[in-house]
């Protein structure tokens, strides 16, 4: 705001004139509320702090502890009006929402002078008031306002409440392994072999894997680093075949190259190292 | 296992958490098979809360789940703690939040239509970034308007078990008893009256 | 002010920042000339500490201040507070794992010849660290690569007793079907079937 405008606004009170600012009951006031006569800055504060047309109608019939159902529609047009003057005088950014409001005030207004047209009566209401539709939005409004006012003063977390925490004991945040079925285990061999095409050729079977298996046990029971007794291989408890089983393994084993067999004379113990 | 009270591990919970837990996170924290009841919860959390009678933390139910937190006796001396003061909001905030609270789902046309005039984005965009509404769909109307609902975290921060306890809307039908109470004070006088009252705050209860 | 007892206001200090306070901080909750000193914050630390015992939290002197923490007895449970939910592997893995299951002992080169694209040692890792192959040895070309081969947890895993029980690969036709025949029983029923089937041998062998 300007000083200027700041200026315009003290001498262009609205009280000045000689005419009653508002009627309190009986009552005529000649000078608008102390309340009002604050500092041009603070003014303007004061002026922004309405949050529209209903808000500021609001103050005006409060501030008169006026009826919210009998509102004097020409005085408080009038009052109105001046407020956005005002506000004009000011500068202040006028959201377009005042205006409308001021339109709907001065038609309520020619409404209420105007004689009741007998052809319309049977349209509307027998008891239609012109105010009905302006008193609606007012009380409804003035719910919504009241009620913000009570949530803002609900304990809030950080100004009045606090969460309490405490530190949580020294605990890896686990997450569970998952879980795979045979099924998807299948699923994926089946498209790997689908997509190597190796679906006919290598067809691999139950015996083949069991002998696979013993290979890879073997592996795991020799050493690089020692020998390992040709013996102690087989399990005479797995009996003839587990026996066939571990030998033909073990071949495999020497004809892929994987270990390597010493034997130091004929008929020696046979010694087996991994490669 | 022989495992502690049930009250010891919903309290070391709460507070390892340091936020609500919603039953279903409670009862998460056990084998499926050794899960608590939801009535077993609560008789331990009113357990807890009878231990906590007089001291400076509470538990309470928040958006459907438990939260430990320090009560608003201490916050003279436990807001000190942060440099920064809460922020404050703005009647224009707190009028559209109010609204979109009370008439979910609204959209921002629809609460332009209570507060006469409009809403801003910047409005709408900090309530969002606080969390504390969110949009649940479109209205079904040319432009598909969003429409607006508040979240867990709104019912969280405003202390609230449910919208259920928020405070009740005045009937229309009583218009003038809402008059008495109205507020003809200016803003100014409001703000110096509220901080008055921050610093009171301690001492008024204690009277 | 009628003020709550000194360990009432940092007990609700401690919860509400959630970490340590140093003696300062505990001192700058209060007016200047109503701090508390350090002998009445120890005496009001002793109390709260006492107060503490035999539940799931406790007070701890850490680096000039206090912490309020939840004691080690309660991880198990507090623990799965942050438990994610269980992942699932990639297709990646299950082929590699499937490869090593069928084809065992297997390099990765010799996986990589069949799935046609590189294994990442990611891959590798993760199957190991799960438990379910190991290293048996290494192959006898340049470089030696390790040689994979499953262990006993994957068979355990799978309800198997021996990898001659994995579906034959002719069954992969149809997938469910095989799933159907082999899968669905407990471990206790596969080992009380086991256990019923070598004493019929025996008898068989009579007959």
């Amino acid at each position: 705001m300007t000083e200027a405008a700041a200026g315009q606004a003290s001498t262009d009170e609205p009280a000045g004139g000689g005419e009653p600012v508002a009627r309190v009951g009986d009552e005529a006031l000649r000078r608008l509320p102390d309340d009002l006569y604050i500092p041009p800055d603070a003014l303007e504060v004061f002026l922004e702090a309405f949050e529209g047309p209903l808000d500021l109608l609001l103050y005006l019939i409060r501030r008169q502890n006026l009826d919210i159902l009998d509102i004097p529609i020409a005085e408080i047009t009038r009052q109105y009006m001046e407020y956005v003057d005002l506000m004009r005088e000011m500068r202040l950014e006028l959201a377009a929402e005042y205006l409308v409001m001021a339109a709907m005030l001065a038609e309520i207004k020619s409404r209420m002078l105007l004689p009741r047209p007998a052809a319309a009566e049977d349209e509307e209401d027998e008891d239609h008031d012109p105010r009905a539709e302006l008193i609606r939005r007012l009380q409804e409004y003035e719910r919504f306002k009241k009620v913000a006012e009570q949530i803002d003063e609900l304990p809030r977390v950080g100004r009045d409440v606090f969460p309490a925490a405490a530190e949580a004991p020294a605990c890896q945040p686990q997450a569970p392994p998952p879980q795979v079925s045979l099924r998807e285990l299948l699923l994926a061999l089946s498209e790997v072999m689908r997509r190597a095409q190796l679906n006919e050729s290598h067809q691999i079977e139950r015996e083949t894997i069991s002998i696979r298996e013993r290979m890879s046990e073997t592996l795991s029971r020799l050493s690089e680093e020692r020998y390992t007794p040709f013996q102690a291989l087989f399990q005479a408890e797995e009996g003839r075949t587990g026996v066939v089983v571990t030998f033909l393994a073990l071949l495999e084993l020497v004809r892929e190259s994987m270990v390597e067999l010493v034997q130091a004379d004929a008929f020696a113990p046979i010694y087996i190292r991994a490669r | 296992m022989n495992r502690p009270p049930l009250k010891q591990i919903i309290e070391a919970a709460l507070l390892a958490a340091g936020e609500a837990l919603t039953f279903e996170r409670i009862q998460g924290l056990f084998e499926a098979d050794r899960a608590p009841s939801r009535d077993e919860i609560r008789r331990a959390v009113a357990e807890l809360s009878a231990d906590y009678q007089g001291r400076g933390i509470e538990i309470r139910e928040v958006a459907g789940g438990y939260r430990i937190q320090v009560g608003a006796e201490m916050a003279p001396w436990v807001s000190r703690l942060w440099e920064e003061k809460p922020a404050r909001y703005s009647r224009a905030v707190l009028e559209t939040l109010a609204l979109i609270a009370y008439r979910q789902p609204i959209t921002r046309g629809e609460i332009e239509q209570v507060r006469g005039v409009s809403v801003s984005t910047s409005i709408v965009r900090t309530l969002e970034e606080r969390g504390w509404i969110r949009v649940v769909g479109r209205r079904d109307v040319p432009g598909r308007p969003a429409m607006y609902a508040t979240t867990r975290e709104f019912l969280e921060h405003f202390n609230l078990r449910g919208l259920d306890q928020l405070p009740d809307l005045a009937t229309l039908q009583d218009p003038d008893q809402a008059h008495l109470e109205l507020d003809l004070r200016l803003p100014d006088e409001l703000e110096a009256d509220s901080a008055i009252s921050d610093d009171e705050q301690g001492a008024n209860r204690d009277e």
